[in-house]
């Protein structure tokens, strides 16, 4: 297995070259995405070797990003949206919740909605406000897409490619406070299939799961956690909607204990969702409650104050001592 | 003439209008042939309005008064050009060769689609307004960017023009010089909402201010709508970049068999526009103009109503549909949500699992 | 206690009428609202008698209605919109959830963004597609919102009042299939807190919540269940977010079993909290995980199968069933 | 000149240009007011960067050479007015009286917002594009419903044009004629995209088309803006509903300080703005045409100094608020999760729970 060291950034950039080689009708679409390679520079250099016809520059209009890339995907292409922040996904939700969610049922599969919106999401960036949202919550509750979530630049390569080859449309967080950080990439194979939650370390008295960002603030709480004798184990989610839920349940089985971890707020959320899902899988497994860690009920805070807004080490070790002293 | 700036080539008594820019290219046969769709399409109308008087239909969207904006821009079309409509273009429908009985699906409340649109080239009914103008505009840059000569065409009202979507369309069109024609029909009212609501100014004006040219046709007048509409679809298949076409028009019927105008307009309007009746200008043509003779429009009206039958006896004959079928489609890959939802209506007993 | 019996499309209407009249700053916006009285006729003859200026006809796009909406409420104003259908809300969502649920934090209390959107939500009515959605779940995800539902005319004379005279904004769901049937109607006095849980029908065995017009089903659901022996406590949550989370509490310590009925999808659904809040808060009270009878994770069907899609009364008794039959 | 469409009453050099429709109507002194703040502005600009640059902001949008546009039009305002700014408007937070340092919050990370929109008739800078623009139609609805006098103003970029929510504001405000002025600054640029990808016709066009007038003025000419400002508001003011301002203008620095403009634009470009510089052009006029001795520019700029230095200390003052504020005013009314948040971040030592 040769392996290769880059960042999240650069992965991502090169599992979208990858999927343009391969397959002519992957166009990229988006804000800046050309010239200037997109904010985030994940699409550097792309416009520049596979032309504007392919790394169109949309004008500034999201709902306009979404809308004619579906008109695309009607003509078989398959286009990659970048929204350029968490925050201006809204304007184009009607399309995404009325059209890219309902076309393949409405044409009982005669259109393939073979599109991928990428969200740079979650905070952590020192960003003013709009620009560190969790919306994930939104596009899983709405039948008919899926979301995933990837925090290293391993599954950041793969799992692009695998969204750009997939039928179905998806929603596809990027954790952008993790852009930066490098890991080992695989070049020839992909780790794990798209949809498929991992446990990314072993643990046997509680089972912590996150997504995205918080996957990495986990694993610290875990080396935390360990020199305190308590033995987390650690599951990345990867896929959000659906949740592999098979690795959650074998995992609750072995800790009957249950903490979730999201930078979204709590109520309604992806967190809820996996609570109530394992709860009523495991019930008697559970020898506690599952508790979230979530961001709080507000509006995002300034960013000066977002580490006491967004689960931290701290706080997922408060949760963890809660449910492991339940029962006392 | 209703307006100076309203392109004409019939006037609503039957007679030709010569216009500086557009004249008709269309011979007898085709304008009989016109002439045929309009009235089938308006017996589909009929049909299906009393269908859904007799509880067959959950609704329908009558398309009555605008016949000669639809046919005229339907068989205007290219069979390669594709199409996107709203909800109440069943005579454009008719054109691309979509069945009725497929067309009466979605308002039997048995399908939330109702045909293949790839194989028709049209669109499935957008109900969400303005949602199909930017799907138009995305598949027209698809068509740019596979270097074929095709057009897209979008249909949309006077009440959908206010929408962001139709607007952004519009940008989008005109910056990447979209092999589109934008085909608003101006019925004068989005349910109870005047069109003037919309626009103070008439609203093909709109196209100018995004940079590209706009024309307002008389929609009622199956002929300029006809010239008007294959000018712009030409223009977009050789590079000429999007129009917006306002067919002036007038919705007879209510909005849909829920409505009722008579809250809203009172009944001298509507008796106006009956003297400017659409296929009532044509057959008046087709008389004077080209001596058809009855037997011709017996056979129409014949026509249409075998069409009609077979549509109500097509429409009886859809059942409720199992209700495990809503699982099909919903995603194209396996999703363990789809098949909890399968396995429970089977053990609830609400089906028996066919699918 | 003087009532009256109307409908609860007429107790909307009655309530909307009496807030007008009580405070000059309350407007309608909306699409066909003036002459037509609205697709449901809510507004009816309001538009007659407070005139144009304060029943707005509102030119066709929901962003603008929103929008405008909240710059109304900047300048004092308390504009009820109505949306036609819960399909129509999305193009509105980017407003809502950028501008709507973040002013008056963005302004620390500057701003009063006191506006109602008024929802016809949930299906029953035989529609076509996009008239039949339960969209409450991405409202209540969302920080600054509040979300409301009444299910009785009742309620929905006093709620529709309390909501407009509330600071906060308030989605305002209404179920379009319960706006035809009748009930009493009390004049003078309010009967709950406009963020009250209500308990609809007490019961020792198992606590049922629902909202809207899941309510009049899980009664029904009751009164079969009553004959087989089985004792069903009906909460109506009301307030959609923030829960009343104590009358549920306590129903929950009585019956130690939990349904919770929703039409929504049940991914990161309301449905999600309720049962991963009262499970944290009542963990050794339950003696079966709670479960969710909610839509299917599908599109919303043509409405000829609507039935089968909706929890039906058939299907909360068979949860009722499973989480009696649980420990067993 | 570079357009002839383009309302000019100062050329680059500084020598007054007569215009048929409109006339400088400032006196010595208010033009050197109108240099003084642009002087002001551009001060607090470069103050910003740096502070920036130095790692006491977070962010910043520089204003440089938008700094007519934006006094121009925020001069022109009268005290009861009110406008919805984006967030680049920095010179007109400073016409309507809002401390330096409150602009600065945002860009510090202690604020999501900075200031008391109501006590300054200015709203809180909007970043999601466009949403602000229908805020000004509504609250101008309002001020029709007070049967005030009383003009809004709402500030976008020729990027955010494209975005729907704009062009409802357009619908609505020619619906309902509210006295709002739209005041679009065309700065060639949104971050990488060139102005020319949202409209490939002059932006002021796209008024006309909605029905209601556009005009386009030169954004580097502040005599020209504030005439054509005064005018529209004015308009507005007495019932003669919208207009869109297009401000024909540059953005010469970065989008934010996190941009790299070298990626995408030439330097040759920002060298012919150079040439155009607004400043430059008013102390040009004042130098020239009115005599105006150097201690009075030497006064604007020790004013301009001492501002910089109270701005530096103000920002530098402004420390981490306590994170339990994040609370405050998320809901008006009592919420459960609100207390419960609270209750946790005390709980955990995060706050002593000051408010
Ligand atoms: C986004 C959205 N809002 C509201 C509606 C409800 N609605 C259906 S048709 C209609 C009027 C549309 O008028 P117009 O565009 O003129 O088309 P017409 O019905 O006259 O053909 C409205 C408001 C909708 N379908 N979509
Ligand atoms: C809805 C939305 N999409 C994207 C962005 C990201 N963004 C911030 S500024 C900007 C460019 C805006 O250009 P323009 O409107 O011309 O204003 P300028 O920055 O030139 O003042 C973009 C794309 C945003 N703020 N909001
Ligand atoms: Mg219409
Ligand atoms: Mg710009």
């Amino acid at each position: 297995m040769a392996t290769t060291s880059m960042t999240m950034a650069k992965a991502l950039n090169e599992g979208l070259r990858r999927a343009m080689e391969k397959d002519k009708k992957v166009l990229l679409m988006g804000e800046d995405i050309g010239k200037l390679g997109g904010v985030f520079r994940i699409t550097d250099g792309l416009q520049k070797d596979f032309g504007e016809d392919r790394v169109i520059d949309a004008p500034l209009a999201e709902s306009a990003i979404v809308g004619t890339a579906v008109g695309l995907a009607i003509r078989g292409y398959r286009t990659v949206c970048e929204i350029q922040f968490d925050g201006f996904v809204y304007p184009a939700f009607d399309q995404i919740v009325s059209q890219v969610a309902k076309l393949r049922k409405r044409s009982e599969g005669a259109y393939t909605m073979g599109l991928v919106i990428r969200l740079p999401f979650q905070g952590g960036i020192g960003a003013i406000e709009h620009h560190s949202e969790s919306p994930e919550a939104y596009f899983a509750h709405t039948a008919g897409l899926r979301v995933v979530s990837c925090s290293t630049p391993n599954d950041a390569y793969w799992m692009i490619q695998q969204s750009i080859e997939h039928d179905d449309p998806i929603i596809f967080c990027e954790p952008k406070s993790r852009y930066w950080e490098k890991g080992e990439v695989d070049l020839d194979n992909a780790p794990h299939g798209l949809f498929d939650a991992v446990v990314r370390r072993e643990g046997n008295d509680v089972t912590v799961i996150g997504y995205g960002s918080s996957v990495k603030t986990i694993l610290r709480a875990a080396a935390t956690a360990a020199t305190e004798g308590v033995s987390m184990e650690v599951i990345d989610a990867r896929s959000v909607a659906p949740l592999d839920i098979a690795p959650m349940i074998k995992s609750l089985e072995k800790t009957g204990h249950l903490v979730v971890v999201q930078e979204a707020p709590h109520t309604a959320s992806v967190g809820s969702e996996i609570v109530a899902e394992l709860t009523e899988r495991c019930f008697y497994s559970l020898r506690a409650p599952g508790i979230r860690v979530s961001g709080y009920h507000v509006p995002y805070p300034p960013s000066r104050i977002e580490d006491d807004y967004r689960p931290s080490v701290d706080r997922i070790l408060d949760a963890v001592d809660r449910v492991m002293g339940f029962e006392s | 003439m209703i307006d100076e700036e309203l392109v004409q080539l019939l006037s609503p008594e039957g007679e030709r209008v010569s216009h500086p820019q557009y004249q008709s290219s269309l011979n007898d046969e085709e304008i009989f042939g016109l002439y045929r769709d309009m009235v089938i399409v308006r017996r589909l109308c009929n049909e299906s309005t009393s269908l859904q008087r007799q509880g067959q239909l959950a609704l329908w969207a009558p398309v009555q008064g605008q016949e000669a904006a639809q046919i005229g821009a339907g068989r205007a079309l290219a069979p390669m050009d594709f199409t996107f409509p709203s909800y109440r273009e069943h005579g454009v429908a008719w054109c691309r060769g979509v069945p009725p009985e497929d067309m009466l699906r979605v308002f039997r409340a048995v399908s939330n689609g109702g045909w293949d649109p790839q194989r028709y080239r049209h669109a499935l009914p957008t109900i969400v307004l303005g949602n199909q103008a930017l799907h138009a505009v995305g598949y027209a840059m698809g068509v740019q960017r596979d270097g074929s000569e095709e057009a897209v065409m979008t249909f949309f009202g006077d009440g959908a023009s206010s929408q962001g979507d139709v607007l952004e369309s519009f940008v989008w069109a005109a910056s990447f010089n979209a092999p589109v024609v934008f085909f608003c029909q101006n019925n004068q009212w989005g349910i109870s909402t005047p069109s003037t609501l919309q626009s103070r100014v008439p609203l093909y004006r709109r196209a100018q201010g995004f940079g590209f040219p706009g024309i307002r046709v008389d929609g009622n007048d199956v002929l300029a709508v006809y010239e008007v509409t294959k000018r712009a679809l030409e223009n977009a298949r050789v590079g000429g970049g999007p129009t917006l076409i306002e067919a002036f028009t007038y919705r007879m019927g209510a909005h849909t068999t829920s409505d009722d105008p008579t809250r809203y307009r009172v009944d001298a309007e509507v008796e106006v526009w009956k003297h400017r009746d659409p296929v009532e200008r044509v057959k008046a043509l087709l008389v004077r103009g080209h001596n058809l003779k009855a037997a011709a429009f017996d056979q129409v009206a014949a026509e249409a109503d075998a069409m009609a039958l077979k549509l109500r006896d097509d429409v009886l004959a859809m059942g409720r549909p199992d209700p495990i079928t809503m699982f099909d489609n919903a995603y194209a890959g396996a999703h363990p949500l789809i098949e909890e939802g399968r396995r429970e209506m089977i053990e609830l007993g609400i089906s028996g699992g066919a699918r």
